[in-house]
């Protein structure tokens, strides 16, 4: 019995195909603005390797700020309680999940049932934690793949105002002319985001193990900030932006199953 | 490689009937702003060439880029020019300067070369901030305000939406009128929070000129408050990168019912060209002419 | 959907509109029947110039400016001719609102903005009376302005000095009124009014001990636009009537079992003003059968309790009740001050855990699931020490939300956002949407 | 020369801690101005004003909501993270809820054995003030006296008055001395000083500074060509922010902050009932705006200064947040400007963006010296 995940996020479209508790098929496509199309695309890709059709998907269940638009699902469930469900199954010890994306970031405290106890979401002065590590690697003029290795170089923190990415943005500007090295100013800039994240995580408390995910994991530069920040190591799963569209992939097994 | 729809297009101009060599005062500014660099060879007090650049992570860099490209077949070369003023975010790293003076000033006497002495307001739209600025006849600064904090990003934020849309910058004025009717702004405050507005709009069926549109009245919008707390007197110009996007000024000039200056020059160059003035200036001042 | 419980419109609902409409209409017109207005906040002591006589009609500028965030595109408006003066955008969005509709010259229910004559305020957080000293500066300067200042600590540690210095400034309060209007003062017509007072705000908190009930009779949208005409004016008698009126309906429809939401299954109460213009995330809520019975801002900002012989809250006695009979002006001032002084909703000012004990309180008389805390950047005063009472709830046991907005001012509120957390607060509490 | 004072404002805590090892006393840290050191020192306790440290922070976000003023947030954070650990109490003399919530989530968070809230008038034009806080600085001095176990006695609240009065005295001094074409000190400078009193105990501050002051006249320092400037506005110990504009050819001569000349202004003038003495200071001190109602009184006082100090501009300073500013700041700019005085607004936060506001400083300096380059 097939089942799918589907997370429609901000920026791109992840599905996850699990059978019998087993990952066997994934896609993530950049979801643009006709998200029906891109939907489609990312479980084309999900199911090209266990080479099955949607009619062999048995239950379907959606996540994501567009989790509406994916009309086939048969439920669907939010950001918050996919990624305790992904994470609880995942590391059965973690306490606390940190999910950072592109607009959003959130922190969720859950139980050692995967129950979500308390969350947080950041606040719309504190988004585009993606965003902006898009448009300085611009100003920095370094690809942003290299933002996160180049920043692991900086011996030196350099203070900045850590709320709002367009003010942030405006010191960076300042330290760039400054002269600052352009590492330090990566460093800076993840600072800037780790510590703008860890601010919303201390809100619901940090308790042990603590789990990283969302597609901002991938940056080495800013999880070596957070752990600074947090002084607690961080469980990151191999593909962490797929943590939601896994969470929402449990339930559809569980649902399937007639649970 | 992917298509860099937020890159303004680099340009640069030679005054081909100005024999420099035969120039008593050569006198040049370079503008090293947050986004992009200009560069302003003055003869005389006659603009000779000009550049227009991107600005780099290295503002020196940057500085010896745009006045490079300035001088690129003049045959002119750095030595002949008497003096340099700096200005823009990276003024004081200009290496060749022999002095700063700020974007503000700089912009006020360059509006008053390029729009005349009837200038007494001037937008200012740059990358990062934006600044109503009042000046007298000779283009001297009275009064200025700049943009509150959570209005701050306005250049960086038609980038954002330049890619968001994958529209060449240059054409996102244009494109912004190709609608049936206005619609309702997006968020005035913030370009964090027009952005994801406007992915909202997206997803929701609207044509891209129309969110272009929203985009473009909500800057208007919020660069009319801004001039609206100082006060507009007339006449009254745009400079910086943005006004060259019609979008947005035909939109200011709709909001406050009284047409800008056309511009007879780059209008980026405005800062540029006011601190190549200020050079003369000093040149003159050195010489014992003034 | 699935319908548990029988519902019914209020009875009462459309006196509550026509009392609010009149309001406004008196306080516009109060000239032409040689009639006097004041401007000052819900918070003001409202009995003390109803001694000036019945003709004297009052604005209050919080209620006024709630209005106004109805209208989203006059608050716009209305927040752009106030940053075009120069004001910070982050102020107090009432406040804004307020003078907005002063620059603009506008009233929100029809013509010019009525100048005042008098302004009569009180001090409660940093805006208040600097929220009318910049109020008579855009009137032009010359209207008279009194405020009086009660930021005397927490009712629980009030002493004789500190209740002399607010009956103090009201005494000279007296004094000035009969100044500034020219007009002899009677006392009679203060006692009335005090006694109007103590009724109408102890009525109101018997109307909420009745959304104990299950289902409850009221939800939170409604009772906002009830509790409202306790802030335009709850020293007069028509207040006081009225609530002796929906008191009795309320109770009614908890001896009938009528709900205010038929599918009631979960209870919420929320925190301070709720973004005015979106009330209609309230109405969301109903579609996990939720229902926010209150908060101790619909309950305590009107309400007066006290804690009954069993331990619970209930209202706290009038002096009509104890068989106190007002004889002077001083006596009638000093009622008023400690009455006042007592608001659940005033308590917090001092310290976070005087409000989270009172949430707390609610949180288990009203037998709640959660709580949804609104982070209101609109109110610095309300919103004080709200983090804490987050920690104090959870702490508590009860979950709590948060969602971040703003009264007045809608350009703070993110309504999407907003919908996709409660989504995820009524899954961690274990319900699902009962319709799509 | 002046040295010392920003040696005691950067190691404050270490100063406070060597207080406590050599004379054995308690250490009051206080949140707000109108805290009456009078009665403090009289105590024989070190009161000691609780201010930010201009980093960057996260641990204060479960505690404040984020609206508030990033002041009263980085003060909370100081303690969040143990940096006054050797505080034996805290009070606060009521004034804005923003630092209020500071106040009371360190009485939550951080407990010490003494903690008092003092609820000063904010009504200081009624004649119903003075008596009233005349009767709580009484009821301060009682919790005080529990407190520390002994009484205080009229002798040392006459010694706690003349403390602070002889500090202010000198403060004024040195101040008087910026009036002059060349004044022998900078605004940076005349801050730390300031600031730093308000950390150390006033009576080694008032050794240093009345030998300072006999120094000071003879110090060579050229600063006659500078543009005189003012500042003024909320809490403001941003001493990057000074030195910055100080390094632009201008200099600051007055300032109306409460971390400068609000703070020390007005003198206790001592008469038969002492608490009544310090209540009148209190009370008639030069107000923070959120007391300054019905009348702007503080407008006129800031004009006075600026055309006794000769200043040719004023910038002004706000917390972001900070709404008692916020609601006096349009009607000082304006009055100021009516008195031909230009000033630059700024917005201010726990740290600055440098760059940005080096501009507008430096454009408003150009307009200023009106260099005639046209």
């Amino acid at each position: 019995m097939y089942v799918a995940g589907i997370d429609c996020g901000a920026k791109y479209v992840k599905v996850i195909i699990i059978r019998n508790g087993e990952i066997i098929g994934r896609g993530s496509v950049l979801s643009g603005f006709d998200v029906k199309g891109s939907l489609n695309e990312a479980l084309k890709k999900a199911m090209e390797q266990p080479k099955i059709s949607a009619e062999d998907l048995s239950y379907v269940v959606a996540t994501g700020t567009g989790k509406g638009e994916v009309d086939f699902a048969q439920a669907t469930m939010t950001e918050v309680t996919a990624n305790a469900k992904a994470l609880n199954f995942l590391f059965p010890s973690v306490r606390t999940v940190i999910d950072v994306g592109a607009e959003e970031g959130r922190a969720i405290r859950i139980n050692e049932l995967g129950k979500v106890i308390d969350f947080a979401i950041n606040e719309k002065c504190a988004a585009g934690a993606g965003t902006f590590t898009e448009t300085m690697a611009r100003a920095l003029e370094i690809p942003l793949e290299e933002m996160g290795p180049l920043s692991l170089k900086s011996q030196k923190s350099v203070p900045m105002n850590a709320q709002c990415a367009v003010f942030a943005e405006s010191e960076v500007v300042s330290l760039i002319h400054a002269k600052h090295a352009k590492e330090d100013i990566a460093r800076a800039v993840h600072d800037a985001i780790a510590d703008r994240i860890a601010s919303m995580a201390r809100k619901i408390g940090i308790e042990r193990d603590v789990a990283l995910v969302g597609g901002v994991a991938r940056n080495v530069g800013f999880v070596d900030s957070l752990k600074r920040d947090l002084q607690v190591e961080l469980l990151i799963p191999e593909q962490p932006e797929f943590s939601c569209a896994f969470g929402a992939a449990l339930l559809a097994a569980e649902r399937a199953k007639g649970g | 490689m992917e298509r860099e729809y937020w890159r303004w297009p680099e340009s640069r101009f030679t005054a081909e009937d100005i024999d420099w060599r035969k120039g008593e005062i050569i006198s040049a500014g370079v503008d090293v702003g947050s986004v992009s660099s200009q560069a302003v060879v003055l003869v005389d007090g006659k603009l000779f060439c000009y550049s227009n650049t991107r600005t780099g992570a290295d503002s020196p860099q940057s500085a010896q880029k745009a006045m490079d490209m300035a001088l690129e077949g003049t045959g002119m070369s750095l030595d002949d020019i008497h003096y340099i003023v700096g200005t823009g975010y990276g003024r004081v790293n200009v290496p060749f300067a022999k002095r700063a003076i700020t974007e503000i000033a700089c912009h006020a006497r360059g509006a008053n070369f390029m729009y005349g002495p009837s200038v007494r307001t001037i937008l200012d739209m740059g990358g990062q901030d934006c600044k109503a600025i009042h000046c007298d006849d000779k283009g001297k600064v009275t009064n200025f305000l700049m943009n509150d904090k959570c209005a701050a990003g306005t250049g960086r934020g038609m980038e954002v939406f330049a890619d968001l849309l994958s529209i060449p910058i240059e054409e996102m004025g244009r494109l912004s009128f190709q609608i049936d009717e206005e619609p309702e702004p997006v968020s005035s405050t913030c370009v964090i929070f027009a952005k994801s507005e406007a992915v909202g709009l997206l997803r929701k069926g609207w044509p891209k000129e129309k969110v272009l549109a929203a985009y473009c009245s909500a800057m208007a919008h919020r660069v009319v408050e801004l001039l609206e707390r100082i006060g507009v007197e007339k006449e009254f110009a745009v400079t910086g990168g943005i006004a060259k996007n019609e979008g947005v000024v035909k939109r200011i000039e709709r909001e406050l019912q009284i047409k800008a200056l056309e511009p007879t020059y780059d209008t980026q160059i405005a800062g540029a060209l006011g601190a190549a003035l200020f050079a003369k200036a000093l040149v003159e001042k050195e010489r014992g002419l003034r | 959907m699935l319908e548990k419980y029988k519902t019914e419109p209020l009875k009462c609902w459309s006196k509550a509109k026509e009392i609010r409409s009149n309001y406004y209409k008196n306080y516009a017109l109060a000239h032409e029947k040689g009639g006097l207005r004041w401007a000052g906040g819900a918070w003001s002591f409202d009995a003390i110039p109803a001694g000036l006589g019945d003709d004297v009609y009052p604005l209050t500028g919080e209620p006024y400016a709630a209005s106004i965030a109805w209208n989203k595109e006059f608050a716009l408006r209305c927040h752009e001719a106030v940053e075009k003066a120069g004001y910070a955008r982050d102020l107090c969005s009432y406040m804004r609102n307020y003078w907005g509709s002063i620059i603009l010259n506008e009233y929100l229910f029809g013509g010019k903005f009525p100048k005042p004559d008098f302004i009569w305020q009180d001090h409660i957080c940093c805006s208040h009376a600097k929220w009318y000293q910049v109020a008579r500066d855009l009137e032009g300067g010359d209207v008279p302005y009194f405020a009086i200042d009660v930021s005397v600590g927490p009712y629980e540690e009030l002493t004789p000095s500190r209740l002399e210095y607010v009956v103090g400034q009201m005494h000279d309060g007296i004094e000035w009124l009969e100044k500034v209007t020219g007009r002899k003062y009677d006392d009679e017509k203060l006692i009335q009014a005090v006694l109007n007072h103590c009724r109408s705000t102890s009525l109101w908190a018997e109307i909420c001990t009745y959304n104990r009930a299950i289902p409850a009779p009221l939800d939170e949208k409604t009772m906002y636009s009830l509790y409202v005409l306790g802030t335009l004016q709850k020293s007069s008698k028509q207040v006081a009537d009225f609530y002796e009126e929906l008191r009795d309906e309320v109770k009614d429809r908890v001896e009938r079992g009528i709900a205010a939401v038929s599918n009631e299954r979960c209870r919420v109460m929320s925190d301070t003003q709720p973004p005015w213009a979106f009330l209609r995330v309230f109405r969301y809520l109903e579609k996990y059968g939720c229902v926010s019975v209150g908060s101790l801002y619909t309950f305590g900002l009107i309400g007066m309790w006290e804690v009954k012989e069993d331990g619970t809250w209930g209202p706290r006695k009038t002096p009509q009740e104890l068989g106190i009979e007002i004889k002077d002006r001083d006596q009638a001032l000093r009622l008023l001050a400690s009455w006042e002084l007592k608001k659940p909703e005033w308590q917090h000012f001092y310290s976070p855990q005087l409000k989270s004990e009172m949430m707390i309180r609610i949180a288990k008389e009203w037998k709640l699931n959660g709580v949804m805390l609104h982070y209101n950047r609109g109110c610095e005063g309300l919103s004080l020490g709200i983090a804490e009472n987050r920690l104090a709830l959870l702490e508590a046991g009860f979950p709590v939300m948060i969602f971040e907005g703003n009264m007045g001012d809608e350009r703070e509120f993110d309504e999407a956002q907003t919908i996709s957390r409660i989504d995820a607060f009524m899954e961690s509490l274990g319900f699902e949407k009962l319709e799509e | 020369m002046m040295e010392r004072f920003r040696q005691w404002y950067e190691n404050r805590h270490d100063y406070a801690r060597e207080w406590k090892k050599k004379t054995g006393g308690k250490v009051l840290g206080y949140f707000c101005t109108y805290a009456p050191e009078e009665i403090m020192y009289a105590a024989g306790v070190l009161p000691v004003r609780i201010l930010g440290s201009h980093e960057p922070q996260d641990v204060t976000e479960p505690h404040i909501f984020g609206m508030y003023c990033p002041f009263c947030r980085d003060c909370l954070a100081q303690g969040l993270k143990g940096r006054y650990s050797y505080l034996d109490g805290i009070m606060i003399s009521q004034s804005c809820l923003h630092i209020r919530q500071a106040f009371t989530s360190w009485e939550l968070h951080i407990p010490v054995d003494f903690s008092y809230y003092l609820p000063m008038p904010n009504n200081v034009q009624s004649k119903r003030a003075v008596p009233y806080l005349a009767h709580e600085l009484r009821a301060f001095k009682n919790a005080l006296e529990r407190w520390m176990g002994k009484e205080i006695r009229d002798e040392e609240l006459e010694q706690g008055i003349e403390i602070m009065n002889k500090s202010r005295r000198l403060t004024r001094e040195l101040y008087e001395l910026r009036k002059s074409e060349s004044p022998p000190l900078s605004g940076l400078e005349a801050m730390y000083a300031v600031v730093s009193s308000q950390m150390v105990d006033k009576r080694e501050y008032n050794n240093e500074l009345e030998a300072i002051l006999r120094k000071l006249p003879q110090r060579v320092e050229d600063n006659s060509a500078k543009i005189r400037l003012m500042i003024l506005g909320s809490e403001n110990d941003d001493t990057e922010f000074l030195k910055m504009v100080e390094s632009l050819g201008a200099i600051f001569v007055i300032d109306d902050h409460c971390t400068g000349s609000r703070y020390f202004w007005n003198e206790t003038i001592p008469n038969q009932d002492l608490f009544e003495s310090i209540a009148t200071r209190y009370v008639e001190r030069i107000p923070c705006p959120s007391k300054d109602w019905p009348v702007r009184k503080r407008v006129s006082h800031i004009k006075e200064l600026a055309r006794d100090w000769k200043a040719q501009g004023a910038i002004v300073i706000q917390q972001k947040f900070c709404d008692p500013h916020e609601l006096d700041i349009p009607s000082i700019i304006k009055s100021l400007k009516e008195s031909g005085i230009p000033s630059q607004f700024l917005e201010f936060d726990v740290t600055v963006p440098v760059g940005q506001f080096k501009t507008r400083v430096e454009a408003f300096l150009e307009m200023l010296r009106g260099e005639d380059l046209f």
